[in-house]
Order: structure tokens, then sequence, then C-alpha cells
């Protein structure tokens, strides 16, 4: 077969529910044991073996879980409003039901990152919040992850709920580097050009280890929370098709 | 290296061990729900299986 | 034989305007709303005309942004409840054509008139008449962007029964640069030093929204009204 | 699949409304000079055909083809080419019934006050074309609602119910005005619960539950 093929049956199997349903509930487990693996060490060496910060002191170590829970927040919403286009461009339902399943993750995130955030921020600023140009931002991105849950919700019939969630989800991922420059913008404004770097400049290896296996637990850990997820959506979304029938009585 | 500075945290305890406890409950508050989520799920395909298969079986 | 877009466009907008006159209450409610929230500040916070005019931008801008949102939930409702929506979606005309005009002819009818009405907002809050000019230009901007982000927040939300509050929890965020950037080139003229970067920016925004914004909102309303 | 050449064809459309199966595998083909009577108990998807085959509503499966061409890539010349009338009479009540043919026919083709005029003198009332609809009876507003189809000249008709709140002359009317757009060439769909008393080769689908 030509890639072009290769290509062609791995996209239509995507598509296909009963595929989908199969293929996370497999693979639920490993994600889940992998996302273990690899917060065990981040832990462990973040916590332990890693230096602290020469201005920052031992505080340093809550980036081990502020910084990749930021980033999972920004990826889980491109995720989202990737599937919403592939979802909406080539009316693939699967595509909604992980946008739908993704959603709630992604906005768990955000709010631990602001959480995460404002305890780190406290020793430096004072306060909990001071205005932080990427903790505004992320505040921005929560807001924007419950518009399009809320709009999901909104509608009784649940495929109309979809298209419209899709469509705020891309209109929202247009906006956020939109919204990210403008609040960098705003805060220079007021503070001058000397923000404090929230992430550290130049990280010594043996802190960026424990950070990269971190974001790699943050990561497997979403894929196996949205593998679950997922078999629950796409449940809802098939539930008057035969395969189901199957599924759910083993 | 389990010496109580560890817990100690250079004087940031108080913001090092809440920032960790939240993220273990954030996780923890995933997993339990994406779980209950599905559950529900397969409690309602199975009823509307059962249904289906009640009305005759026909698709 | 076939009826041109121009056409189309102008008598959509025509027939836009037209029905807003008809019910020249509804057109003066935003407004007044717009006083009001911004007589609203200085009584809550009693500040001094000084320290007023430090706020004003940011007072004018918010006061701006929620009557703009409480006017754009009209903007496809009264159709779809009456049916006419269905009429206009099958005129033969390209869906978008209706979406650009009804938008624009909204913004004429409640975005200009905040503007005309800034002025007095203006002198209300301490804002000086030099800075007038650009608080206007940027309140024309800041006001046409919103009126597109709205008709896609509108298009997504006109089906639902309570759907104002969500249509203003979808808008909002996306409205938020332009707060920004707005409030920023009033408060630059306000202190005299050249708000030109503040307004490229909006100006950016605007053309950017205006653009993208007519599609999203298309098929926004094609959702709904199936 | 012998899609009419020249007419409407709409081949096993299903549509799923939430849990509800409501359109299963529903197919019709209209030919000009036809009128296809779709009857059947409420909540059939009567309605939900007509949106289907106007082109409002997306089916999951199926095609509905005008002039052999699927209707989703012709959308604009198909629906220039159909006159709608839904369950609601669809006026603006601020608008007098002038404007609101105006405003709704001056969209499909150019069209002079006199000929709108006209046409609602033909459905019997032309007296109230400058009273806002609002003040207008629902057996009015409907025959206000027949003149914008007449004066949109199209030549597909979709009527939904068009019927309801007249009286025996408005329904008698609407018998004769079907009759003479199906004799001038024109195809027409329409959904009712009664016998439709049009002499001409009147076509039955019964949409069963």
């Amino acid at each position: 077969m030509t890639v072009r093929e290769i290509m062609w049956t791995w996209f239509y199997k995507l598509a296909s529910p009963p595929y989908v349903y199969g293929a996370s509930a497999a693979l639920a487990p490993w994600a889940l044991g992998g996302a273990a693996l690899a917060m065990g060490y981040g832990l462990i060496a973040g916590l332990a073996i890693a230096p602290p910060d020469y201005q920052q002191g031992e505080a340093v170590r809550m980036i081990y879980v502020h910084v990749p829970s930021a980033m999972l927040s920004l990826t889980v919403y491109t995720l989202m409003a990737a599937a919403s286009a592939v979802a909406l461009i080539w009316r693939i339902k699967v595509g909604h039901a992980v946008a739908a399943a993704s959603a709630p993750i992604g906005a768990s995130f955000t709010i631990l990152a602001l959480v995460t955030g404002s305890l780190w921020g406290r020793p430096m600023w004072g306060t909990y919040w001071a205005w932080d140009p990427r903790l505004t931002s992320e505040l921005i991105l929560l807001f924007l992850y419950v518009g399009v849950m809320s709009l999901r919700l909104a509608f009784e019939d649940p495929s109309r709920g979809d298209r419209a969630a899709a469509l705020l989800a891309i209109v929202g991922v247009v906006n956020v580097p939109i919204v990210h420059f403008s609040v960098v913008w705003w805060n220079s404004l007021h503070q001058g050009a000397t923000i404090v770097r929230l992430g550290a400049p130049k990280m010594p290896g043996s802190m960026l280890w424990p950070l990269l296996s971190m974001w790699l637990g943050f990561m497997l850990f979403f894929a196996a929370v949205l593998c679950i997820r997922l078999q629950g959506e796409v449940l809802n979304r098939e539930r008057q098709s035969t395969w189901v029938r199957e599924a759910v009585k083993s | 290296m389990m010496s109580s500075s560890f817990w100690v945290m250079g004087g940031y305890a108080r913001y090092v061990w809440p920032c960790y406890a939240f993220a273990c409950v954030v996780l923890a508050w995933n997993l339990w729900s994406a779980r209950r989520f599905r559950g529900a799920a397969q409690v309602r395909a199975r009823r509307a299986a059962e249904m289906a298969m009640a009305a005759g079986g026909e698709p | 034989m076939n009826v041109g877009l121009l056409e189309a466009f102008a008598l959509i907008v025509r027939r836009e305007l037209c029905l807003s006159f008809r019910r020249p209450d509804q057109l003066l409610q935003p407004l007044v709303f717009f006083l009001i929230v911004t007589t609203l500040f200085p009584l809550g916070l009693n500040l001094q005309l000084s320290l007023l005019r430090d706020m004003s931008p940011g007072v004018l801008w918010v006061a701006a942004l929620l009557s703009s949102l409480l006017s754009l939930d009209s903007l496809f409702k009264s159709d779809a409840d009456d049916g006419t929506l269905e009429q206009l979606a099958l005129c033969g005309q390209d869906l978008t054509v209706i979406v650009v005009a009804k938008t624009f002819a909204h913004w004429l009818v409640s975005g200009a008139a905040l503007v005309l009405v800034s002025p007095v907002v203006g002198t209300a809050l301490g804002i000086p008449t030099e800075a007038f000019l650009t608080m206007m230009l940027s309140l024309t901007l800041g006001t046409l962007t919103l009126s597109w982000l709205g008709a896609i927040g509108a298009g997504l939300t006109v089906g639902l029964k309570r759907g104002n509050v969500l249509l203003s929890l979808i808008v909002l965020p996306l409205a938020m640069p332009l707060l920004i950037f707005g409030a920023g080139a009033t408060d630059r003229a306000i202190s005299g030093t050249s708000s030109a970067g503040a307004l490229y920016f909006l100006a950016a925004l605007c053309v950017f929204t205006c653009t993208l914004a007519p599609f999203a909102a298309t098929t926004a309303l094609r959702i709904t009204l199936e | 699949m012998n899609t009419a050449a020249d007419g409407l064809s709409v081949e096993k459309v299903h549509v799923w409304r939430g849990d509800r199966h409501v359109l299963q595998g529903v197919s019709l083909e209209l030919r000009p000079r036809q009128l296809l009577h779709i009857s059947g108990p409420n909540g059939t998807g009567k309605t939900t055909l007509l949106r289907v085959v106007c082109g409002l509503l997306r089916p999951e499966q199926g095609r509905v083809s005008w002039h052999g061409q699927s209707i989703s890539s012709v959308r604009t010349e198909y629906q220039a080419a159909l006159a709608y009338a839904s369950h609601e009479p669809a006026l603006k009540g601020d608008l007098t019934a002038l404007e609101n043919l105006r405003f709704a026919v001056g969209l499909k083709r150019r069209v002079t006050a006199g000929e709108l005029r006209a046409s609602l003198e033909r459905t019997g009332v032309g007296a109230c074309a400058d009273l806002p609809a609002r003040v207008l009876s629902a057996g009015q507003r409907r025959r206000v609602a027949l003149a914008r189809i007449l004066a949109m000249q199209a030549t597909l008709w979709l009527l939904d119910e068009p019927f309801t709140n007249l009286d025996t002359a408005g329904t008698a009317l609407t018998g004769e005005l079907l009759h003479s757009h199906v004799q001038a060439g024109g195809a027409a769909l329409v959904v009712a619960h009664h016998t439709l008393e049009v002499d001409v080769d009147v076509r039955r689908l019964e949409l069963g539950p």
C-alpha cells in the first residue's frame, strides 16, 4: 500500500467510533502507567535532588507543577480547537467527542496553573495576584474554556451543541495569541520592561530533566484521562448504533 | 536527605506543599470524574440497548 | 433579473434601519445605559476630578463594552423569533451578505450612536477636549470590532432561551484586547503622549475581525438555523 | 438512480433529533407541473423533511438534488428558485404588509410597489397593504404570506400547513393559486393535514410514525 493509502486508512479508522472506543479503552492504562512513572521520577528529582534557585531558593520547586500545567492548558485548548475543526469541516463525529472530552481536563489544568502560579508568585510579589501578564492570559484562557463548555451544554440537541462549541473553540484559538500579546503589551505599559521572568532563564541540566519528565508525565496523564472520557463521549453520541450493544454488553 | 530541613523547604513550606497538594487534588479529580462520566455513559447505553432489544430489536 | 450583491446589502441595511427607527425607545436604551454606568463609577469612587481623569478611559471603555453587549442580543433574536430569519436565509442571497448587512446596520444604530454620545460622557469624566478626537476614533474602531465579535456570539446563542448571559460570557473574553488597546489609546491621549501605537493595534484588530468574523458568524447562524 | 433532470429528488434521507430517528430513509420525486401532498400525524417529521428539502437542515445521510445536482453545491441558485412558507406567516410586526413584501421579495428579484400591491390584491388583503402586520388577524397574515409567495414567482413552492387560520374563501383561493402555479409549469410540495381540493394530479406521501 502506498503511503497515501496507509494515511487514508489510518485517518478512516480514526473516524470510526467503534475503533476509537476500543483503542482508547486499550490505551488508557498504558498512558496512566507511563504518567505515573514520569511523574514519579519528576517529583523525586524535582523536590529532593535538583538544586534550589540562587534567587528564589526552595520556592522554585513549584515550577515542576506550574510550568507543565500552564503548558498543558494551552496545548489542550489547541488540541480541542483542532479536533473541533476536523469535526466541523469533515463532519467527523469523533472529533466532537474528542473536543468535548478534552475541555474539562484543559480547564482543570488552567485552574491548577492559576493556583500554583499565584502560590509561586506570593513570595516574590508579596500578594497572591499581581496581574502578571502570563497569569492574566491564563485567566482569560480559563474564561474561554468555560465559554466553550457552557455553550456546548446550552443546547438540547447534542449535535447542534457540538457544532456551536466547535466554532467557538476555533474562534477562541485564533484569539489566544492576540490576547496574550495585548496583555503583555498592557503589562509592559505599567511595570516597564523589567518583569521578573517567571520561568528560570537558563536552567541547569539537573533542573531541566525533572521539569521535562513532569511535563511528559502531565502529557501522558492527559492522554489517559482523555481516553477514559472519550469512551463516555463516544458512547453518549453513538447510543443508538448497533456496535454499542456489543461493547456495553461485555 | 529526608531530614526535617526537606519539609521546611527553606522557609517556603507554606507555599510549596499546598501547591503540590492542590496538584494532587486536580489530578485525582480528573481521574475520578472521567471514570464516573464513563460509567454513567455505559449505564445509559446499556439501558438504551435493553430498550431497543425489548422493542423487537429493530435498529 | 437577479438582484445584485450590493443591492441586496443596501436593501437589508434599509430594512434594519427602518425596523430600528420604528422603535426609537429601543435605540435609546443602550445609550442611556452607557450614561448611567459612567455616572455609577464617580459615585462609587467619590474621587476628585484629577483622580477621576486617570480612571476615565477605563470607565468609559468598560461602559461602552457593556452597553454594546446589551444591544447585541437583539441582532438576530427578533428575526429568529418571528420566523423572518429563515426567509432571509432562503432568499437566494448568500447568508454572508445578510449577516454583514445586519451587523453593519446594527453597528450604525448602536456603536456609532455611542461614539456620538461619548464627548458628553468624556466631559462628565473629566477628559480634556483635546483627547476627544482620539477617544472617538478608538471608540469607533472598538465598537465596530465588538459588533463583529458580538455577531458571532449572537449567531451562536440566538436559539437559546437564556442566551444573553451566555452571549456576554462568550464575547467578553474575545473583547479584552479591544479594551486594553482602546483604553490605552485614550489614556495616552489624555496624558498628552502620542497614542498612535495603541490606535494602530486597535485598527489592526478591527480589520482582522471585520474580515474573518463574517464567515464565522455565518457558520454560527447556519448551525442554529438547522 | 434516475435523478429527475429537471426537478427535485430526495433520496433516502435520514435525520436524528437527539435520540429520535425523525426521518428514516425518506425518498421523493417532484417534477414540474406536479403537486406532492405530504401528510401524516403530528411529530412524524413533516416540517423536518421540508427544512431538509429547502436546504436549511443538512441530513446525516441521504441526498437532495435539484436539476440533478446536489443542493449543497448549487445552494444559492436553488434557494433563489424556491419559495418557502413556514408554519408561522413570518412577518415583521412593525413593518406594514407592503414593506414586509418589499424587503422579502426585493432580495429575490427587482419588483415595483405596484406589482406587490397587485399580489396583495390578488390574495384579498389589498386594503391593509399599509397597515402594520401586528394589527392584522391571523387569517390576513396568512394571506399576506401567500401574496409574498405569489410575488416571488418561484418555480418551486414549499408550503408548510398553508391552510391554517384560513376561512373557506381563503382555502379555496389557496387551492386556486396552487392550481394555476402547477398548470403554469411550477412544482409544489405541500404539508397539510386535510385533503387538498386542487384538480391537478396530486401525488401523496404518507409519513408514518
